[in-house]
C-alpha cells in the first residue's frame, strides 16, 4: 500500500488525542503544558501533510502557518512557565489540583 | 504598500506607542505621563479609525487580503479602543500597587487592544490566529499581574485552558485549510459554495473547533469556566476589560468567520441550531451560577457568561433565514450597550473596593447608599441596565435582540431569554438591596469615602452618560450598527 | 382635540422635573411657619412640599385635559408623536407616540389624583424623605406613561420602569417581611413581562410596526406565533398585574408590607394597568382571539371573585384583608370584559376607576389607623370608633363603598357589569353574585371587630384625624366616590366612547368569522 | 301636581341629613385632644358652638318632615281626586352604558301616595318622640343624621319608578337599618345584630338583584310600569308580550321568585326572619320606625308594586301565600314565650307582615296595603309605648315590670288601644284590615285562611300576656341605667314620660282608631287599585261569619291568656313565659325552633367559616403561594449545588471545552 | 527514496512519535516526561522530512528540541524534587478518557472519511526561499504582529518572573496564608494586594 495523506492525518489525530489526554489528566502544570505542545505538534503535522499533498498555495500557506504556530508555542510556553513560577512562589506548588483557591 | 500601512493605522498607533512605553518605562517615573500617553494613543487610534471611515478607505483590503477596513471593523476598533480607554482610566490604583511594572501594564493593554482590533478586521486564518494569540498572551500576563495567590492562579488557569482552546482552534483551522486549500475567508466561502456539501462532517468538525476557540474568548458556556477565576484573580480594570473587549472581538470574529466564510445556506441551518443551543445553555449556566455569588466580580463574571448567551441569540438569528442584518446589528448594538454598562459597573466596584480595603464582598456594600450616594446610584443604575430595565442601554439591546429572534422564527429563544432576565433580576438586585436597604453592620464609619481621582470620576460620568443616552435615544447607535453590518451582509 | 403644545408629554414628564428639584434642593430647612408648626423641630421638608406641588400641578393638567377632552369625537386626542427609532433597513421602527382616548383619560386623572393622595398620606414620613418622594414621582411618571403610550415598545418601557420605584419603596419604607415582598413583586411582574415582551415583538414583527393605532388583526395572521399564543402570552402579564387567581399571591404580600402611599397607588392604579392593557391591547389588537377567549375570561373572573372573597374572610391582617378583596373586585373586570359588549366593557372600565378610588381610600384609612395603633392585626383592635370617630366614619364609608352600596361609586360599576354580562355569561354572572354577599360579609365583620364593640382602654389616648392633610384626603376621596356614585355619566360617557371602537372591532371580526365560516 | 314637589319631598330629609351630619362631625372635632396637636384649628369652636349644636341635628329634620308630610297629604288628596291613577311624569337619564340606559324618575299613584303619607307621618312623629327619648344621649346628632338618611332612602324607595332605582334605595334603607341597629355599637350584641341584619337581608337582595338582571336581559327595560303591563298582559302560549317586549313564562316566574326572595329578606319572613328580633338592639324609636312601620314593610310594598308579576305565575303567588301563612302562625307562637317586650312586638311584627304577605299571595292586594298602613300606625305606637316604659324603668324585660298602669296612665292607655287594634277588635283599624285579609284568604285559599285565623287568635293571646306582665300586678323593676340608654335616674319610682314622648303616642292612638274607616265604600281599595295596570273600583268586603269567628276567637284567646296570667302570678318562675302546658314545647319555642342556631352556628360558623373558608385559605397559602416559594427555594439550592462543577481545576475547564465541542459535533452529525 | 525505505521511515517515526507521547502519559517523573517529549518531537521532525518539509523540520528541531524543552527543564529544575511528580490527576482521568475517546472518534472519522481533494505527487522545492518570500510579501502583516507577540511574551514573562520590591510583601503574605493552610472555599475574600507605601516611587 502507499503511504498517503490519510496516514499522516490519522497520525496527527492520534497525537492530538494523546496530547489532549495529557493536558486533561496531568496534575502538574508543566505536564499540562507538555500536553498542549503535543497537540500543537499534531496540528503542525496535519498542516505539513496538507502542504505535501495539497495544491501549491496550500503548500506555502500551511508551512508559513506552521512557522507561526511554532513561534507562538514557544511564546506560550515561556509565559506559562513564568506564571507557573509565580504560582510556585505564592503557593509552594504547581500541581493544578491544589491550586483551587478560586472556585464555586 | 504605503496605503496598506495607512489602513493599518489604528492598530499601528497602539503597537508603536506600546513599544515606546516599554522603553519609556525605564526612564519615566510619572504615572500620569505614562497614562496620558496611553490614552493619547487610544484616542489617536479612535480618531484614525474615524478618519479611515470618513476618508473613503472603507471596504479596501490591505496586505493581500489579510486585513480589511470596513464599517464593521471600524465599529469594533472604536468600541475596543473606547473600552481600553476606560480600563486605563480606572487603573490608577492598580498602577500604584505595581509601581515597577507600569510600562508593561499599559503596553500589554495596548498590545491586546491592537490584537483585538486586528481580529475584527482580519480576513485570513493565519492573521486571525496571530491576532488572537497576541491578545491572549497579553491577557494571560495581565490577569496574573498582581502576582498574588489569586492573580497568579487565575492567570495560570486562563493560560492553560486558553492554550488547549487555541490548540483545538488550530486543529479546526488546519482541517478547514486542508479542505478548502486557502486561508482567505472569501476563498473558503467560494470552496464551500462549490463543493462544500461533500465533506459536511469535516466542515462541521472544523466549525465546532472554531466555535470552541472563539467561544472560549467570548466566555460562552460550555467554554466559560476560565472566566470567573480569571476575573476574580485579575486586577479589576483588567476584569472589566476582559468582560467587554475580548467578548466583543470574539463576537466580531464569530460573525466574520461564520457568515463571511461559512455563511453558506447548507451550513447556516446547523449554525442556527448550534448557536441557539449554546445561547440557551450559557444563559442558564451564567445566571444560575451567579445566583449565589458573594464576590461581585465573580457575580459579574457569571453574568457576563449569561450576557454572552444573550448575544448568541443574535448569532442564531443571523443564521436563520430572515435575520442577517437584524441579528448582526442587534449583536453590535447590544455589545455597545453592554460595554458601557459593564464598564460603569466595574468603575464603581473599583472605587468601592479602594474604599473598603480592596474587598469585593457584596455583603460589605450594606449601607453604602448613605455613605456615598452617587456611587451607589451609578452602580444601581448599571445593574438595572444589566437586568434590562428601562431607561437604559441593555433594555433596548435586549428588546432589539429578542425582536431579531422572533423575527427569525426563534420566539422560543426570546422567551427563554426573557425568563433568564427574570432569574438575573434576582441577583442583580442583591447589591442594590445591600446598598440602599440594608444598613451597615458597623454604623461607626459614617465617614464618606475619599474623593476618587478625576480620571475615574470622568470615566464614571462618561459611561453612565453612555448608558443613559443609548437607553433614551438608541436610534443613532442602531443606525450605526446597521451600517456596520451592511458591510458584511450585502 | 389638539392643543398647540405637547400637553401630554408635559403631563407625563412633569413629575420627573419634580424629581430633579427634589434631588437638587436641600432636604430640610428650619424655619417657623404657621403651616408647619407641627412638623418636628419646626422644620419644613422641602421634598414633600415640592412633591405636593408637582403632584398638584400634574393633577391640574390632568383635570384641564379632562375638561377640554372632546367627547364628540372618538379616537385619540392630545396626541404627541415623532419617529424615535427608525431603522428601516432592519424594519425596527419605534414611534414616540402618546395620546389619550375615552378609556385612558379617566385613568390618567385617577393616577394624578391618587398620587396627590399618596403624597399627602405620607406627610408624616421622615425617613429619607428626599428619596421617598422622588421615587413616588417616578412612579407617577411610569404609570402615566403606561396609560398613554400608543407604542408597544413605550408601553413596555414604562411598564418595566415602574418596577424600580416600587422595589425600592416597598423594601426601604415598607414594614414586616418587606424585602421578600418587594422581590416577589418584581419577580412576578418580570415573569409576566417576559411573555408580554415576546408577544409584543411577535406582534410588532408581524405588523411591521409597534404603533398600537396601526397594528391590525389581519396583519397578525402572518405572525410567527399563532395569534392565540401571542394573546395568552400578553394575557399572562396582565393577569399577574390585575391580579387573577392563581397569579395573585404577590399582591397580599406587597400590599401588607408596603408603606401606605404605595399601597394606595399600587391598588389604585398599578392594578389598573392590567385591566387597561387587556382592553387596550388584547381586545383592540386581536379581537377575534378575545372573542374566542370570552368564556375562559369569564371563568377566571368568576373564580377570582368568589375564591378571592372567601379567602378574604379568613384574613387576620387588616391590610391583607383589603388586598385580598382587591383580588375579588378585579375579577369583576374580567367578567365585564368577557361580555364582549359595550355595557359590560364600560362596566369593567368603570370598575377600574371606582375600585381605584375605593380601595385607595380603604388603604388610606388603614394607613391612618396604623399610624396611630401601630398594629394591623384585627385581633388587637376593638371599639376604635370610640376614640377615633372621624377615622371611623371614613373607614365605614370606604367599607360600605367597597361592598358596593348604591349611591357610591362601586355599585355603578358592578351593576353595569352584571347587567351587561348576564346575557352572554349567564352562569358566570349568577355565580359571581355571591361575591356581593361575601364582600358585605368580610367588610362588615372586619368593621365590627375593629371599630365597634366595647371601649378598649389600650387605645384611650389615640389622636383622631387632626391634620389638614388627613381631612383633605378623606374629604376629597369621599366627594369623588359619592360624585361617581350619584352621577356616573361624567366618567361613564368617556369610558363608553373608549370601548365602543373595541366592541365594533370585535363584532366585525366575529360576524366576518361567522360569515366567512 | 308637578314633579318638583316629589323631588322636594325627597330632598328635604336629605338636607336635614347633611346638616345633622355636619353637626355630628363637628361634635367629634370638638372632642379632639387639644394638646396633642397644636395645629388643631381652634378657630372653629365658636362657630361650631353657635351653629353646629345638637339642635342642628334634630330641628331641621322635624321641620323638613313636617313640610314633607304636608306635601304628601296634599298629594294624597290630589291622588284621591284622580282615583289613584298614576300621574304622567317623564323619567330622566342618569347614565348610559351601551344599550343600558339607567333612569331616575318618580312614579306617583295611589299606592305611592299612601306610602308617602305613612312614611312621612310616622317618621315625623317618631322624630318628635326621639327628641325626648334620645335626649342626653352622646350620639344624639349621629342618631338624627341616620334617621334623616333613612327617611330619605325610604321615600326614594316608594317614589322610584324603575327597578334599579328602587333597588338602590332598597339597599340604602338596608344600610341605614344597619347603622341604626348598631347605633350603640359599644354593645357587642348591637354590633353583631347590625351585621346579621345587613347580611341576612342582603341574602334576600341577591334574589332581587338576580331578578332585576334577569328581567333586564330578557326585556331590556327596568321600568316598573312596563314590567307590570307586560306581566298583566297575560300569557299566550307561555309568552308574555306587551308592545314589543317579550318574555317567557319561566322567566317571569323566576323574576317573581327573585322579587319574593328580596321581600322575604327585607320583611323578615321565614326563613330569613332571624334578623328582626336581634334588630331590637337598636334604640326603640328606630324599632318603631324602621323595624315595624316602614322599612320591613318595604317587602310588602315591593310585592304590591309588582302585584301583576306575582300573579302572573301561580308558583310565585302560592309560594308567598304559604310562606306568609306559615310565618304568621310561627312568629305568633314565638311571640308567646318572649320575656322582652320589644321581642314580643318584633315577633308580632313578623307575624303581621306575614299577614300582608299571604294577603298578596291570595290576591288581596288592596287588603295587604291597607293592613300595611294600619299596622304601621298601631305597631309604631306600641313600640313607642314600650320605649316609654323603658324610659322610666330602664328595662325591656317584662319580668321586671308590672303595675305600671297607674304610674304611666297615658302610656298604658295608648298601649291598650294598640293592643286592641293589633288583636283586631272592632272597631279599631286593625280589625278592618285584618278581616279584609281573612276574607280574601277565605275566598281563595282555605288552608291559608285557617293558619291566618289561628294566628289572629294567638295575636290576641300574646298581646294580653304582654300587657298583663307590663302593666298589671306589682312593680318588680328598678335597675340601674344601662350604658347608652338615657332614662329615668331613679328607676325604682317609674313616672310618666315627658310630653315630647306622650304626644306622639296620643296622636298615633287617634290615628289607629280612625284609620280603619277609610275602607268604607272601598275608597281606599280604589286608590290603590289605581296603581295597577288595569285599575278598577274597589269595594268594601264584609262577611258576618268571618267577623264573628275572628272576633270571638280573639276575645276568647285574650281571656284565656288573661286567666292564665292571673293564676301564674303566684308561680315563681317567670321563665315559663305564661301559657305553655308542656315544658318541651316551651323549650322548643324559647329556642326559636332552633332556626337561629341552625343558621348562625351550623351554617355560617361551622360549615362556611370553619370549613369552606378555612380550607380555601389554607389552599391559598400552602398551594398557590407555596408552590412558587418552593420553586424559588429549589432554584437557589440547584444554583449552589451546581457550583461543584466549577471546582477550580484547570481540567474542569478544558474538559468542558472538549466535551461541549464533541457533543455539539456528534449531535449535528447524527441529527 | 525507495518505497520500502519510505515505509520503514514512516512507521518507525510514527512509532517513535506516538511511543514518546505515550511514555509521557505514563511516566511518573517530569524530567523523564520532558525527555520523552523531546523524542516524540524528533519523531515529528523526521516525519516532516518524509513529507519533504526540510525547513520546517529544521525549525522544529531548533525551537522545540533546542529551546522549549530546555526551557521546561530549567523550570523544572527551579522547583524542588517534590514538584517533579508527573502523576495523573485521578479526579479527571475518567472523564478525560471519555472526552478524548470522543475526540479520537471524531477526528479519525473526519481524517479517513473526508475527500481531501486532488493529491499532488511532486513535493515543493526550495521551500526556505518561498517561505521567506511569502513571509515578507503576502504574510508581512502576521509576520510583524508575530514579532510584537514575541516581544509581548518576552516582556511579560520577565515582568512576571522577576521579583519586584512590591512583590516581596505580596508573596510573603500569601506564603504565610498558605502555611496556615488557609484554603478558602468561597472566593469572596479575594482582596487586592496592598498599595505600597511609596506608591509613586517605583523600582
Amino acid at each position: 500500500m502507499i503511504i498517503g495523506l490519510e496516514h499522516y492525518l490519522v497520525l496527527g489525530a492520534l497525537l492530538f488525542c494523546i496530547g489532549f489526554f495529557i493536558a486533561l489528566s496531568k496534575k502538574n502544570a508543566i505536564g499540562v503544558l507538555i500536553g498542549v505542545e503535543l497537540m500543537l505538534n499534531a496540528v503542525n503535522l496535519t498542516l505539513i501533510a496538507f502542504s505535501r499533498f495539497g495544491s501549491a498555495e496550500v503548500a506555502l500557506s500551511t508551512q508559513v502557518f506552521v512557522v507561526f504556530i511554532i513561534a507562538v508555542a514557544a511564546a506560550e510556553v515561556a509565559v506559562g512557565l513564568a506564571l507557573a513560577l509565580v504560582v510556585y512562589r505564592n503557593r509552594q506548588t504547581i500541581s493544578v489540583d491544589r491550586t483551587t483557591l478560586l472556585k464555586g | 504598500m504605503l496605503s496598506d500601512v495607512n489602513l493599518l493605522g489604528p492598530e499601528l498607533v497602539l503597537l508603536v506607542v506600546g513599544g515606546f512605553l516599554l522603553i519609556a518605562d525605564l526612564f519615566v517615573k510619572d504615572r500620569r505621563l505614562l497614562m496620558g500617553t496611553t490614552l493619547a494613543a487610544l484616542l489617536g487610534s479612535i480618531l484614525y479609525s474615524a478618519v479611515l471611515l470618513t476618508e473613503g478607505h472603507v471596504g479596501s483590503q490591505g496586505f493581500g487580503g489579510v486585513l480589511v477596513v470596513d464599517e464593521f471593523a471600524i465599529f469594533f476598533q472604536i468600541l475596543l479602543a473606547g473600552a481600553a480607554m476606560a480600563a486605563v482610566l480606572v487603573s490608577t490604583e492598580t498602577m500604584q500597587r505595581t509601581p515597577s511594572r507600569r510600562g508593561e501594564y499599559l503596553a500589554l493593554i495596548l498590545f491586546s487592544t491592537a490584537g483585538l482590533q486586528l481580529l475584527a478586521g482580519s480576513r485570513d486564518l493565519i492573521m486571525i490566529f496571530i491576532a488572537l494569540e497576541l491578545t491572549s498572551i497579553s491577557q494571560y500576563i495581565l490577569v496574573g499581574f498582581y502576582k498574588d495567590r489569586w492573580g497568579s492562579e487565575g492567570g495560570l488557569k486562563y493560560l492553560l485552558t486558553g492554550a488547549v482552546a487555541s490548540a483545538v482552534l488550530l486543529y479546526g483551522m488546519a482541517i478547514l485549510l486542508g479542505l478548502t486549500g486557502s486561508t482567505n475567508l472569501s476563498e473558503i466561502a467560494n470552496y464551500i459554495a462549490w463543493q462544500g456539501d461533500g465533506n459536511l462532517d469535516a466542515l462541521i468538525l472544523a466549525a465546532v473547533f472554531l466555535i470552541a476557540g472563539f467561544g472560549f474568548k467570548a466566555a460562552v458556556a460550555p467554554f466559560q469556566m476560565w472566566a470567573p477565576d480569571a476575573y476574580t484573580g485579575a486586577p479589576t480594570p483588567i476584569a472589566a476589560y476582559l468582560s467587554v473587549a475580548s467578548k466583543a472581538a470574539a463576537f466580531a470574529i464569530l460573525i466574520r468567520v461564520f457568515f463571511e466564510a461559512l455563511g453558506d445556506d447548507l451550513l447556516a441551518e446547523h449554525w442556527k441550531t448550534i448557536f441557539a443551543v449554546l445561547a440557551t445553555i450559557s444563559m442558564f449556566v451564567g445566571n444560575f451560577f451567579a445566583l449565589r455569588q458573594n464576590n461581585i466580580k465573580r457575580m459579574l463574571a457569571y453574568s457576563s457568561v449569561a450576557q454572552a448567551g444573550t448575544l448568541m441569540i443574535g448569532l442564531a438569528a443571523i443564521s436563520a433565514d430572515r435575520g442577517e442584518l437584524l441579528g448582526a446589528s442587534g449583536i453590535l448594538f447590544y455589545l455597545a450597550g453592554y460595554t458601557v454598562t459593564n464598564l460603569a459597573a466595574f468603575t464603581v466596584i473599583i472605587l468601592i473596593a479602594n474604599q473598603n480595603g480592596g474587598s469585593y464582598d457584596i455583603r460589605k456594600y450594606a449601607g453604602l447608599g448613605k455613605k456615598s450616594p452617587w456611587l451607589s446610584i451609578v452602580l444601581a443604575f448599571a445593574l438595572i441596565s444589566l437586568i434590562g430595565l428601562p431607561p437604559t442601554a441593555v433594555f433596548f439591546g435586549k428588546i432589539y435582540l429578542f425582536e431579531t429572534a422572533v423575527q427569525s422564527g426563534l420566539a422560543w429563544l426570546a422567551v427563554i431569554g426573557t425568563v433568564n432576565t427574570l432569574i438575573s433580576a434576582a441577583y442583580y438586585l442583591r447589591p442594590v438591596k445591600a446598598m440602599f436597604i440594608d444598613s451597615a453592620e458597623d454604623e461607626t464609619d459614617e465617614a464618606p469615602m475619599p474623593r476618587p481621582s478625576n480620571s475615574v470620576i470622568a470615566t464614571m460620568g462618561l459611561v453612565t452618560a453612555g448608558v443613559l443616552v443609548i437607553g433614551l435615544h438608541p436610534g443613532l447607535l442602531i443606525n450605526a450598527a446597521e451600517a456596520a453590518v451592511a458591510a458584511i451582509f450585502s | 382635540m389638539d392643543p398647540g403644545f405637547p400637553v401630554l408629554s408635559l403631563l407625563i414628564f412633569l413629575p420627573l422635573v419634580g424629581v430633579l428639584l427634589i434631588a437638587l434642593l436641600p432636604g430640610r430647612h428650619t424655619r417657623t411657619e404657621w403651616l408647619v408648626q407641627n412638623a418636628p423641630g419646626n422644620q419644613v421638608d422641602y421634598p414633600k412640599w415640592i412633591a405636593l406641588g408637582i403632584a398638584l400641578a400634574t393633577l391640574i393638567i390632568a383635570l384641564v385635559m379632562f375638561i377640554l377632552f372632546d367627547r364628540s369625537v372618538s379616537g385619540f386626542q392630545f396626541v404627541d408623536e415623532f419617529d424615535w427609532i427608525s431603522a428601516e433597513a432592519v424594519g425596527f421602527n419605534v414611534t414616540y407616540a402618546f395620546g389619550v382616548d375615552g378609556l385612558s383619560m379617566p385613568l390618567v386623572f385617577l393616577t394624578a389624583f391618587l398620587t396627590v393622595v399618596g403624597v399627602l398620606v405620607s406627610w408624616r414620613i421622615d425617613l429619607r424623605t428626599k428619596e421617598y418622594f422622588a421615587w413616588l414621582l417616578v412612579l407617577e411618571t411610569s404609570v402615566l406613561g403606561v396609560f398613554t403610550s400608543l407604542d408597544l415598545i413605550f408601553f413596555f418601557l414604562f411598564w418595566e420602569l415602574e418596577l424600580i420605584p416600587m422595589f425600592l419603596l416597598i423594601s426601604i419604607w415598607g414594614s414586616g417581611n418587606r424585602n421578600y415582598s418587594a422581590l416577589k413583586f418584581v419577580l412576578y411582574t418580570v415573569f409576566g413581562s417576559a411573555f408580554m415582551l415576546a408577544g409584543f415583538l411577535a406582534m410588532g414583527v408581524a405588523a411591521d410596526t409597534f404603533d398600537i393605532r396601526e397594528i391590525r388583526q389581519d396583519a397578525l395572521a402572518a405572525a410567527f406565533l399563532p395569534a392565540p399564543v401571542i394573546f395568552s402570552f400578553i394575557l399572562i402579564a396582565f393577569a399577574i398585574k390585575l391580579p387573577v387567581v392563581p397569579l395573585h399571591t404577590w399582591l397580599p404580600d406587597a400590599h401588607t408590607d408596603a408603606p401606605t402611599a404605595v399601597s394606595v397607588i399600587l391598588a389604585g392604579v398599578l392594578l389598573k394597568m392590567g385591566g387597561y392593557g387587556i382592553l387596550r391591547l388584547l381586545f383592540t389588537l386581536m379581537p377575534d382571539v378575545g372573542a374566542d377567549a370570552d368564556l375562559a375570561l369569564a371563568i377566571i373572573g368568576t373564580v377570582s371573585i368568589v375564591y378571592g372573597a372567601i379567602v378574604t374572610i379568613r384574613q387576620t391582617d387588616l391590610k391583607r384583608l383589603i388586598a385580598y378583596s382587591s383580588v375579588s373586585h378585579m375579577g369583576f373586570v374580567l367578567l365585564g370584559v368577557s361580555a364582549l359588549g359595550v355595557t359590560g366593557m364600560a362596566g369593567a372600565a368603570m370598575q377600574l376607576v371606582t375600585h381605584g378610588l375605593i380601595t385607595g381610600m380603604l388603604f388610606v384609612m388603614v394607613g391612618l389607623v396604623y399610624d396611630r395603633t401601630h398594629t394591623r392585626q384585627i385581633a388587637d383592635m376593638r371599639g376604635l370608633a370610640h376614640y377615633i370617630p372621624l377615622l371611623g366614619i371614613g373607614m365605614v364609608f370606604a367599607g360600605l363603598a367597597g361592598l358596593g352600596l348604591p349611591a357610591l361609586a362601586g355599585f355603578v360599576a358592578e351593576i353595569t357589569i352584571f347587567l351587561g354580562a348576564f346575557e352572554s355569561q349567564t352562569a358566570a354572572v349568577s355565580v359571581s353574585l355571591l361575591g356581593v354577599l361575601l364582600a358585605a360579609a368580610y367588610i362588615l365583620w372586619a368593621l365590627q371587630r375593629t371599630f365597634f364593640g366595647p371601649k378598649d382602654e389600650k387605645w384611650s389616648n389615640l389622636p383622631d384625624a387632626n391634620h389638614w392633610s388627613e381631612f383633605t384626603i378623606i374629604g376629597a376621596l369621599m366627594a369623588l366616590i359619592v360624585l361617581l356614585g350619584v352621577y356616573p355619566s361624567i366618567v361613564m360617557d368617556l369610558l363608553e366612547m373608549g370601548v365602543e371602537p373595541i366592541v365594533e372591532n370585535i363584532e366585525t371580526f366575529v360576524s366576518s368569522g361567522a360569515g366567512g365560516g | 301636581m308637578s314633579e318638583t314637589i316629589f323631588w322636594v319631598i325627597l330632598f328635604l330629609p336629605l338636607t336635614a341629613f347633611v346638616l345633622a351630619g355636619i353637626s355630628a362631625v363637628n361634635q367629634n372635632l370638638q372632642r379632639q385632644i387639644p394638646e396633642w396637636d397644636p395645629n388643631y384649628p381652634r378657630s372653629w369652636n365658636p362657630i361650631a358652638d353657635l351653629f353646629c349644636g345638637p339642635r342642628l341635628a334634630s330641628t331641621p329634620l322635624i321641620i323638613a318632615l313636617a313640610v314633607a308630610f304636608l306635601l304628601a297629604v296634599i298629594n294624597l288628596i290630589d291622588s284621591i281626586g284622580l282615583r289613584g291613577l298614576p300621574l304622567d311624569i317623564g323619567t330622566h337619564l342618569l347614565f348610559s352604558a351601551g344599550d343600558l340606559k339607567v333612569n331616575v324618575g318618580v312614579r306617583i299613584d295611589g299606592l305611592t301616595s299612601v306610602m308617602l303619607v305613612v312614611v312621612t307621618g310616622v317618621s315625623l312623629l317618631v322624630q318628635v318622640y326621639s327628641t325626648g327619648y334620645m335626649d342626653g344621649d352622646h350620639g344624639y346628632r349621629r342618631y338624627f343624621a341616620f334617621m334623616a338618611l333613612f327617611t330619605t332612602s325610604m321615600l326614594g324607595l316608594v317614589l322610584a319608578d324603575n327597578l334599579l332605582m328602587l333597588f338602590a334605595f332598597w339597599e340604602l334603607v338596608g344600610l341605614t337599618s344597619y347603622l341604626l341597629i348598631g347605633f350603640w355599637f359599644h354593645r357587642p350584641a348591637a354590633a353583631a345584630a347590625a351585621k346579621k341584619a345587613f347580611l341576612v337581608t342582603r341574602l334576600g337582595d341577591l334574589g332581587m338583584l338576580a331578578a332585576m338582571i334577569l328581567i333586564y336581559s330578557k326585556t331590556g327595560t327596568l321600568e316598573i310600569a312596563a314590567i307590570n303591563a307586560l306581566a298583566d298582559s297575560g300569557a299566550e302560549a307561555g309568552m308574555f308580550a306587551f308592545n314589543g317586549l317579550l318574555i317567557g313564562q319561566t322567566a317571569m316566574t323566576l323574576f317573581g321568585l327573585g322579587l319574593i326572595a328580596g321581600a322575604v329578606g327585607k320583611s323578615a319572613q321565614f326563613p330569613l326572619h332571624i334578623w328582626l328580633p336581634d334588630a331590637m338592639e337598636g334604640p326603640t324609636p328606630v324599632s318603631a320606625l324602621v323595624h315595624s312601620a316602614t322599612m320591613v314593610a318595604a317587602g310588602v310594598y315591593l310585592l304590591a308594586r309588582f302585584f301583576p308579576v306575582i300573579h302572573a305565575s301561580s308558583t310565585a303567588s302560592d309560594l308567598i301565600a304559604w310562606i306568609g301563612a306559615g310565618t304568621a302562625l310561627g312568629a305568633a307562637i314565638l311571640a308567646m314565650v318572649q320575656v322582652d317586650i320589644k321581642r314580643v312586638l318584633a315577633y308580632s311584627t313578623i307575624s303581621q307582615l306575614a299577614y300582608m304577605m299571604f294577603a298578596i299571595g291570595v290576591g288581596g292586594y288592596a287588603a295587604a296595603v291597607f293592613h300595611l298602613m294600619t299596622h304601621a300606625f298601631f305597631k309604631a305606637m306600641l313600640f313607642l309605648g314600650s320605649g316609654s316604659v323603658n324610659h322610666s324603668t330602664n328595662t325591656f324585660d317584662m319580668r321586671k315590670m308590672g303595675g305600671l298602669r297607674t304610674l304611666m296612665p297615658i302610656t298604658f292607655g295608648t298601649f291598650i288601644i294598640g293592643t286592641l287594634a293589633l288583636a283586631g277588635i272592632v272597631p279599631l283599624s286593625g280589625f278592618w284590615s285584618k278581616d279584609e285579609i281573612l276574607i280574601e284568604a277565605w275566598d281563595n285559599n282555605k288552608g291559608v285562611f285557617v293558619l291566618g285565623l289561628l294566628a289572629a287568635g294567638l295575636t290576641a293571646a300574646y298581646m294580653v300576656r304582654a300587657v298583663y306582665m307590663t302593666f298589671f300586678g306589682e312593680y318588680r323593676g328598678g335597675e340601674e341605667v344601662a350604658p347608652g340608654e338615657h332614662g329615668n335616674e331613679d328607676p325604682s319610682h317609674p313616672h310618666e314620660s315627658p310630653r315630647s314622648m306622650t304626644t306622639p303616642l296620643i296622636i298615633l292612638a287617634v290615628i289607629s282608631v280612625v284609620s280603619g274607616f277609610l275602607t268604607f265604600g272601598g275608597e281606599f281599595q280604589t286608590w290603590v287599585y289605581g296603581a295597577l295596570p288595569h285599575p278598577h273600583e274597589g269595594k268594601f268586603h264584609w262577611s258576618w261569619g268571618i267577623f264573628l269567628g275572628s272576633t270571638a276567637l280573639a276575645v276568647g284567646a285574650g281571656f284565656v291568656a288573661y286567666w292564665f296570667m292571673r293564676n301564674r302570678d303566684r308561680v315563681r318562675s317567670w321563665g315559663v313565659g305564661g301559657i305553655w302546658p308542656i315544658p318541651e314545647a316551651q323549650k322548643f319555642a324559647t329556642e326559636l325552633f332552633y332556626l337561629d342556631a341552625l343558621a348562625e352556628n351550623l351554617l355560617a360558623r361551622r360549615v362556611f367559616y370553619g370549613w369552606i373558608a378555612r380550607s380555601s385559605a389554607w389552599f391559598d397559602a400552602a398551594v398557590v403561594d407555596g408552590v412558587v416559594n418552593r420553586a424559588w427555594r429549589e432554584g437557589l439550592t440547584i444554583s449552589s449545588g451546581a457550583r461543584f462543577v466549577q471546582n477550580g481545576w484547570v481540567q474542569a475547564g478544558t474538559l468542558s471545552i472538549g466535551l461541549g465541542g464533541m457533543i455539539i459535533w456528534i449531535a449535528v452529525v447524527l441529527f | 527514496m525507495s518505497d520500502f525505505g519510505f515505509h520503514l521511515a514512516f512507521w518507525s517515526l510514527a512509532a517513535m512519535t506516538l511511543g514518546g507521547a505515550s511514555m509521557i502519559m505514563i511516566s511518573r517523573n517530569l524530567i523523564h516526561a520532558v525527555i520523552w517529549l523531546v523524542m516524540s518531537m524528533l519523531g515529528v521532525a523526521g516525519l516532516y522530512l518524509t513529507l519533504s518539509a526540510d525547513f520546517i523540520a529544521v525549525v522544529q528541531v531548533l525551537i522545540y528540541v533546542g529551546a522549549i524543552s530546555v526551557l521546561m527543564l530549567f523550570a523544572i529544575m527551579l522547583t524542588p524534587r517534590a514538584e517533579r511528580d508527573n502523576s495523573q490527576n485521578m479526579k479527571t482521568g475518567g472523564p478525560a478518557a471519555i472526552v478524548v475517546l470522543l475526540v479520537m472518534i471524531s477526528t479519525l472519522w473526519v481524517a479517513i472519511d473526508t475527500d481531501w481533494g486532488a493529491v499532488r505527487e511532486a513535493a515543493l522545492t526550495e521551500q526556505a526561499r518561498l517561505i521567506g518570500e511569502s513571509l515578507i510579501k503576502h504574510y508581512i502583516l502576521p509576520f510583524e504582529i508575530g514579532a510584537v507577540l514575541l516581544t509581548a511574551a518576552l516582556v511579560g514573562a520577565i515582568a512576571l518572573a522577576r521579583q519586584d520590591d512590591e512583590d516581596a510583601a505580596v508573596h510573603a503574605s500569601s506564603l504565610q496564608a498558605e502555611l496556615e493552610g488557609d484554603a478558602s472555599v468561597d472566593p469572596v475574600d479575594v482582596v487586592d494586594p496592598p498599595i505600597p507605601s511609596d506608591g509613586e516611587a517605583g523600582s
